[in-house]
């Protein structure tokens, strides 16, 4: 394998501000590979392909493209030379249709017909079918994934760089991208594939690179490294890397626990749905005659594609939808951590004590009692081990996976009797994803509360590592998953999340 | 040079140009300034303070002339709360429409301020017209609707205590009650407050919008009760519009917009003495206003960008 | 907060204390007259004639002149009282709408003297200046009606003020008294300065076969003239000031005010103290109101003009009124 | 039978009318399809106005219209640098614009034109017949007895909306008013698809205020825009940011004002004031009436770099 470099960037260094987001870090991207490029939150790994992508000019190092050194001064520049990027949080406009996202970034006149058959004709090539017609905000995160694939293949992009592309999609889905990466390789093309996820990273990766804080620490093939290597390259702090594979492990054996749980469950119901309808506003049914009952001590798993009611199915139980028809037991708080958290979680430009505040906003009185709350605030902060938390600290300048621990450590204070959590480790890094999982574990014994908790991740193995019993979600319905004989053995969920039985 | 001495003396040269023109200029622009700033707050544009500021004229103006010679006291308060219901009447339209049919409010309200306008300029030849019909004004007020005055001799009148009290007020209510933390949420972000907070906040929006229209109504009380001592058209040089500036530069902080609207007061006064004792056309006046704002802006947008890279985010 | 009030009352007393250092009394002898004008003195008819009479008194009388644009009721007092407080000698306040602020400051300065154009309220250094706009108006009509073929006619205003609608009036008794059947369509612009307003409602007004236009909206009235220039089959006449050269080849006459003339005559008497508060009528035979065609056309008839000169010669012996109540 | 008389007119005041407002108010659309609200819109105006004025006394109609569509590009690029470069609030900047402009023409006028003002003796350009098209029966005069500009509107709208959505351009320009991270992600130059926004605003703008002493009135006054801008926003809303949508509101418009015109014409005997507040209440009703999305660019009024 000596295939030539694609992509080469060396010696970088970047920083926003004051801080230091890059600081040495390098990367050599071969042709006709998948490249995966490693790193917690923070580590400078999307910062990096940005440089690469000439969205961010670096202060100091180079960049080769096969094998001559350039200097984009824009993406468009990149653009030009072959180099696509498919970013973390889509760059599409909602309110366009697809073909107008992919036209984007074009001059002089537009023609939208030859652009859909351009379209067209790339979907024939590969695979990736998207209706040019079809508003953007309406596709299904898959799709939308593809179309920003597919916008990087019309203009010919031959290095595909994709930040964190697994975060949205099924098991299915993501196993299908992966087997189009490895096909787009074969054909000759690069990607760098921007991950956290070691697993995600090893299973299709013929290369990687890990960044930590900003430098390079590791560069190997993956034939060459082990799981275990590369998260302590990753963490740096071998105990932590530990624990963490403690976890993975764990999550192997899913239902083990489970099945104990069920045999003796007595819990007392906390959350109950009795024949629950949900029409959205557009006359659409979302979620038909669920009938559910979540016992103190359980940890419900919920798994559903988009759109399959799972959304709508969270918010009835957390008390955040009513129902058109049926009712619904639940105690006065039930804590909530939504998915998308700087929409529904927080208020990004209010300090910590004030996204504190905002949890019991709805229902408080009278004056506010500020001291206690910063109190309250502090607890949360050195409980859930937010970094860089500060009571009066804006929300916003704290990272991701630090936002969340304090959503999560918030919810946890509110939901005494029930916790509801919506894809909560969504781009966390591994200690943060650890620690959010942590707290979703901890529903009965020792010294925490019991309670009932329910638990959605796009992720199936992240769901069956903490469920005690799954449902699915499908077409509006929910129904229960009974595990194969073998518990390592995923056919019952894949099944259920298609709707067969 | 003489200009701008004309400008300073005009606004703060004496104790006359402090407490007569500077800050009786000051007092609608404060009041209407808590209004605007307390709808931007809840996320609410409301450019409508200019008419709501009018339709309080007339809730105030009709009160003073049908309670006559009543006692003072009982008068100025009826004068307050037919201002307030003005003000809020002509803001429920506008609320009504939003949450009826969707209507956004930065259109509708100024679409209401010219139709306000209208209004008042037939009232005053209408309903509200002096007795002898002649004049395209109502009567002046009995002595019993005329605000008190602050200070012995000089003109600044309660209606400017009332702004003090209530940006105060605000402030607090802002700060230290739920209610005012709710109205922050969501102006600050509707989605949290509705999903992570279990704010209401449609109806909080439309409450916001109510108050904030009868705080521009107390305004149009204040003009008439403290100033004209009569209903006139023209009442208002566009107060509602300056008063949007004076909120945004307080950055909708109330206990800022009392120095806001004085800046803003005093430049008005400064101005008209520009007119009056350098011969300075009417027209530069609003360069220099305008100049001086644009200057504070740009000021405050360096300090930003400052601030900024030093609270540069450690996430990517 | 706490902080914000002190900083307030500190600046406050450096202030007081550096202004009460510097001031002068401003009253070094000079003759000193003021004008608050309701609009822009550049609009060609009611405050550009307000400030040429401020001028012709600065050139006469060799008076210190200032002059203000004022917008709110509220700025009429503060003014006023700006005026008084600098030991003014006269006041001017263009306009009926000043003179409920001229009753409420007059009486806290007494040494000044307030004068309102239009208005009936005065006091013991408070007069009004009350010109019988309508006489001329009514010979205007006269004139009008003389020339119109359609027998339509309309009458175009800014807003609708007390000297405006008693002129409009006069207007149309003076265009009935020769023609009793001739209709006369009346519009308002809403406000003074919209000049392409004023232009489509003048349009509008001649769609409807108006063929000659009394306007009285000052600088939004200019729109009307650029109207009939364009459109032509019409005429039109102008008010307050003479604006017989603002169109010249549509312009029938302007109904004048002399307000140079009509505020010399006060400035004067102010000046060598023999003024005495009143409200001064100022009329046809004073010779401050006229009816003045316009020399650059020639199509009233000789009948007409004898008939108005005639009418004119009578009003000023007083053996005419005219057929509808004078306003104040 | 009198009506119908009166339907040429009325069709023929409606257009005359509604062509200022809708240059200025294409300007906004396009300004703020790319996010930015433009409160200085009415400064652009008043300064397109005085600019013309100025130059066409001096070079004729032509040089006039330049001149009034380069002032009013000048106040935008004041407004432009403090949006765009010092990433101040929109709201304040543009309405310290609109006090700026309307201090400088006022006072530039009063400076180089004196207390007597600058009468009538503006060269203008009338409205000018299209052979053939104005003999059309009632509509033909009414749509082609107007001036020149009207037939640029004509032109310009059918091209604005065709650069709109079916150039580069004008797909970039909607992308950085919905979502300015997928413009910059596609290589679009964000700021300065803004600054060209910003700029043509203020050409139109311009361009408005030329019209307006050029095409209809003939001579200048202090504040003469009398609001234009602040409804040329509205106009826009009203035409649901599309270009069409603007064009038809700006004809709205328009026509209500007409029919204001028309019915103090017509002699009836109702206060005036009901007649001037008409076409105000009129937008309040389609606004509620005509039904559907309200779709504002996502990323309007938001401060530069806020996100």
């Amino acid at each position: 394998m000596t295939r030539e470099a694609a992509l080469v960037l060396s010696g970088i260094r970047h920083r926003f501000g004051r801080t230091l987001a890059l600081d040495d870090a390098s990367i050599a991207v071969r042709r006709g590979t998948v490249h995966a490029l490693l790193g917690e939150n923070g580590a400078g790994k999307s910062t990096l392909m940005r440089i690469a992508f000439g969205m961010l000019r670096p202060e100091h190092g180079t960049i080769h493209l096969d094998g001559d050194a350039v200097a984009f001064a824009s993406s468009a520049e990149a653009i030009a030379q072959g180099i696509g990027m498919v970013h973390q949080h889509f760059s599409l406009v909602s309110t366009m249709r697809a073909v107008e996202n992919v036209a984007l970034g074009a001059r002089g006149r537009l023609d939208l017909a030859a652009t859909a058959a351009r379209m067209t004709a790339v979907a024939h090539a590969t695979g990736l079918t998207i209706d040019p017609a079809a508003m953007s905000g309406d596709l299904s995160v898959s799709a939308q994934q593809r179309l920003e694939i597919v916008k990087a293949l019309v203009r010919d992009a031959r290095i595909l760089i994709l930040d964190e592309p697994g975060a949205v999609l099924t098991p299915d889905e993501r196993a299908e991208l992966d087997r189009w990466l490895r096909h787009f390789a074969d054909g000759g093309g690069t990607v760098v594939l921007i991950t956290h996820k070691v697993r995600e990273a090893l299973a299709v990766a013929d290369d990687l690179t890990v960044l930590r804080r900003g430098r390079t620490v590791l560069h190997s093939a993956r034939a060459d490294v082990t799981e275990d290597a590369v998260i302590d390259a990753m963490t740096g702090e071998s105990d932590v890397g530990a624990a963490w594979r403690i976890a993975r492990t764990e999550s192997d054996r899913p239902t083990a626990g489970a099945a104990a749980l069920r045999s003796g469950a007595t819990g007392t119901p906390v959350l109950a749905l009795d024949h629950v309808h949900v029409v959205d506003e557009r006359g659409v049914t979302r979620l038909a005659d669920v009938t559910l009952t979540i016992a103190r001590g359980e940890v419900l798993g919920v798994i559903g594609v988009e759109g399959a009611g799972a959304r709508e199915l969270l918010r009835v139980l957390a008390g955040r939808l009513l129902p058109s028809q049926g009712t619904v037991t639940r105690p006065a708080h039930v804590g909530f951590i939504p998915e998308d958290r700087l929409h529904d979680a927080v208020v990004p430009t209010f300090s910590l004590t004030e996204n504190l505040a905002l949890a019991e906003a709805g229902a408080a009185r009278g004056t506010l009692d500020w001291r206690a709350l910063v109190a309250r605030t502090v607890d949360v902060i050195t409980a859930h081990d937010v970094r860089n938390g500060a009571p009066e600290r804006r929300i916003d300048t704290l990272s991701g996976g630090n936002q969340q621990k304090f959503v999560v450590g918030r919810e946890d204070r509110i939901g005494l009797d029930a916790l509801v959590a919506e894809n909560p480790t969504r781009g966390l890094d591994l200690r943060a994803a650890h620690a959010v999982l942590d707290i979703v574990r901890r529903t009965g014994g020792g010294d925490v509360p019991s309670r009932a908790v329910v638990f959605y991740s796009t992720d199936l193995d992240e769901v069956l590592s903490v469920a005690t019993r799954v449902v699915a979600c499908f077409n509006g319905t929910v129904r229960e998953v009974r595990p194969a004989e073998d518990p390592a053995d995923r056919t019952p969920y894949a099944r259920a999340l298609v709707g067969a039985s | 040079m003489d200009a701008l001495a004309a400008l300073w003396d005009g606004a703060f040269g004496s104790a006359f140009a402090i407490w007569s023109a500077t800050l009786v200029r000051a007092t609608p622009l404060l009041l209407l300034g808590l209004a605007v700033a307390l709808a931007f707050r809840a996320g609410l544009l409301n450019i409508g303070a200019e008419g709501q500021l009018l339709m309080g004229a007339v809730g105030a103006s009709a009160a003073a002339l049908s309670l006559g010679t009543a006692p003072r006291a009982i008068v100025v308060l009826a004068m307050l709360a037919a201002g307030a219901t003005g003000g809020a009447l002509w803001s429920g339209i506008a609320a009504w429409l939003k949450r009826r049919f969707g209507v956004l409010e930065v259109i509708s309200t100024i679409m209401l301020n010219f139709i306000a306008a209208a209004l008042v300029s037939w009232l005053v030849r209408g309903p509200l017209q002096e007795p002898t019909r002649i004049y395209p004004q109502s009567s002046t007020f009995s002595a019993s609707a005329h605000w008190p005055f602050l200070i012995p001799g000089q003109r600044l009148h309660l209606g400017f205590a009332i702004g003090v009290v209530l940006a105060l007020v605000l402030w607090w209510w802002f700060e230290r009650t739920a209610g005012g933390f709710r109205v922050r949420a969501v102006g600050a972000g509707a989605r949290a407050a509705a999903s992570a907070g279990g704010v209401d906040v449609a109806s909080t929006v439309m409450r916001v919008f109510l108050v904030s229209g009868a705080i521009a109504g107390i305004a149009g009380a204040a003009e008439v009760g403290g100033v004209t001592w009569a209903l006139y058209e023209g009442l208002s040089p566009g107060y509602g519009y300056t008063a949007i500036a004076v909120a945004l530069l307080a950055r909708l902080d109330p206990r800022w917009i009392i120095a806001t609207s004085i800046f803003f007061g005093a430049l008005e006064a400064g101005a008209a003495a520009m007119q009056r004792d350098a011969q300075v056309p009417a027209v530069v006046v609003q360069i220099v206003v305008a100049l001086v704002v644009l200057g504070v802006l740009a000021v405050t947008a360096l300090r930003d960008k400052q601030m900024a890279q030093r609270l540069a985010v450690d996430a990517e | 907060m706490v902080k914000l009030l002190r900083l307030f009352v500190i600046i406050h007393t450096v202030l007081l204390a550096t202004a009460c250092g510097t001031k002068t009394s401003g009253n070094d002898g000079a003759f000193r007259v003021a004008l608050l004008t309701p609009g822009p003195i550049s609009d060609q008819a009611w405050n550009s004639s307000a400030y040429k009479g401020l001028e012709r008194i600065r050139d006469s009388l060799g008076a210190e002149i200032s002059h203000i644009q004022t917008k709110t009721p509220a700025e009429f007092e503060e003014n006023f009282r700006q005026y008084g407080a600098k030991g003014y000698d006269l006041v001017i306040g263009h306009g009926f709408e000043f003179q409920d602020a001229a009753q409420r400051v007059g009486p806290e300065y007494p040494n000044t003297i307030y004068v309102t154009t239009g208005g009936s309220g005065t006091g013991p250094n408070i007069a009004a200046l009350s010109f019988a706009f309508d006489e001329p108006s009514f010979f205007a009509g006269i004139a009008a009606a003389s020339v119109s073929q359609n027998g339509v006619m309309a009458v175009l205003g800014g807003t609708e003020l007390p000297p405006v609608k008693s002129s409009f009036a006069a207007f149309e008794a003076g265009a009935r008294s020769v023609r009793p059947d001739i209709q006369i369509l009346t519009a308002f612009i809403g406000n003074w300065d919209d000049a392409a307003a004023g232009k489509e409602q003048a349009l509008a007004l001649m769609s409807r076969r108006a063929d000659v236009i009394f306007q009285n909206a000052d600088a939004a009235g200019l729109g009307a003239f650029q109207a009939v220039r364009e459109r032509g089959k019409a005429w039109i006449i102008g008010a307050n000031a003479d604006q017989n050269q603002v169109a010249p080849e549509v312009t029938l006459g302007s109904v004048v005010i002399d307000l140079p003339h009509a505020f010399l005559l006060v400035a004067r008497e102010v000046q060598d103290g023999s003024f005495t508060p009143r409200v001064v009528h100022l009329d046809t035979k004073s010779d401050v109101v006229r009816w003045v065609p316009n020399p650059s056309v020639q199509v009233l008839s000789k009948m007409v003009t004898d008939h108005i000169d005639g009418l004119r010669a009578q009003l000023i012996a007083g053996t005419f009124t005219l057929p509808m109540a004078s306003a104040p | 039978m009198e009506l119908l008389l009166l339907l040429t007119p009325f069709l023929e005041a409606s257009l005359r009318t509604a062509t200022p407002l809708a240059f200025a108010a294409l300007g906004e659309l396009v300004s703020e399809r790319a996010g930015v609200i433009n409160l200085g819109l009415e400064g652009c105006i008043i300064a397109g106005c005085f600019g013309a004025l100025l130059a066409a006394g001096i070079g004729g109609p032509a040089i006039g219209f330049a001149v009034g569509v380069l002032s009013g590009m000048a106040i935008a690029a004041v407004f432009a640098i403090f949006v765009l470069v010092l990433r101040t609030d929109q709201i304040i900047a543009g309405t310290a614009m609109t006090l700026l402009a309307l201090g400088l023409t006022g006072t530039l006028y009063k400076v180089l034109y004196g207390a007597s003002g600058a009468a009538l003796g503006t060269p203008t350009v009338g409205p000018w017949a299209v052979p053939g098209l104005s003999a059309i029966p009632v509509i033909g005069p009414a749509l082609f007895r107007q001036s020149v500009l009207t037939y640029l509107l004509y032109a310009a709208v059918p091209t604005l909306a065709w650069w709109m959505h079916r150039t580069g351009a004008g797909l970039a320009l909607r992308a950085v008013g919905e979502r300015r991270a997928a413009a910059e992600a596609a290589g679009i130059d964000v700021p300065r698809v803004r600054w060209g926004a910003i700029l043509f605003a203020g050409a139109f703008g311009g361009l408005s205020g030329a019209t307006l002493v050029l095409a209809q009135v003939g001579t200048f006054n202090e504040g003469m825009s009398a609001g234009r801008g602040f409804i040329a926003i509205a106009i826009v809303v009203l035409g649901r940011w599309s270009v069409v949508g603007t064009a038809m509101a700006a004809l709205v418009f328009g026509a209500a004002f007409a029919l204001q015109y028309l019915f103090q014409a017509l002699d009836v005997q109702l206060p005036y004031q009901l007649f001037i507040a008409f076409p105000y209440v009129l937008t309040l009703v389609l606004l509620a009436v005509v039904r559907g999305r309200t779709a504002a660019p996502l990323e309007l009024g938001l401060r530069d770099g806020t996100r």
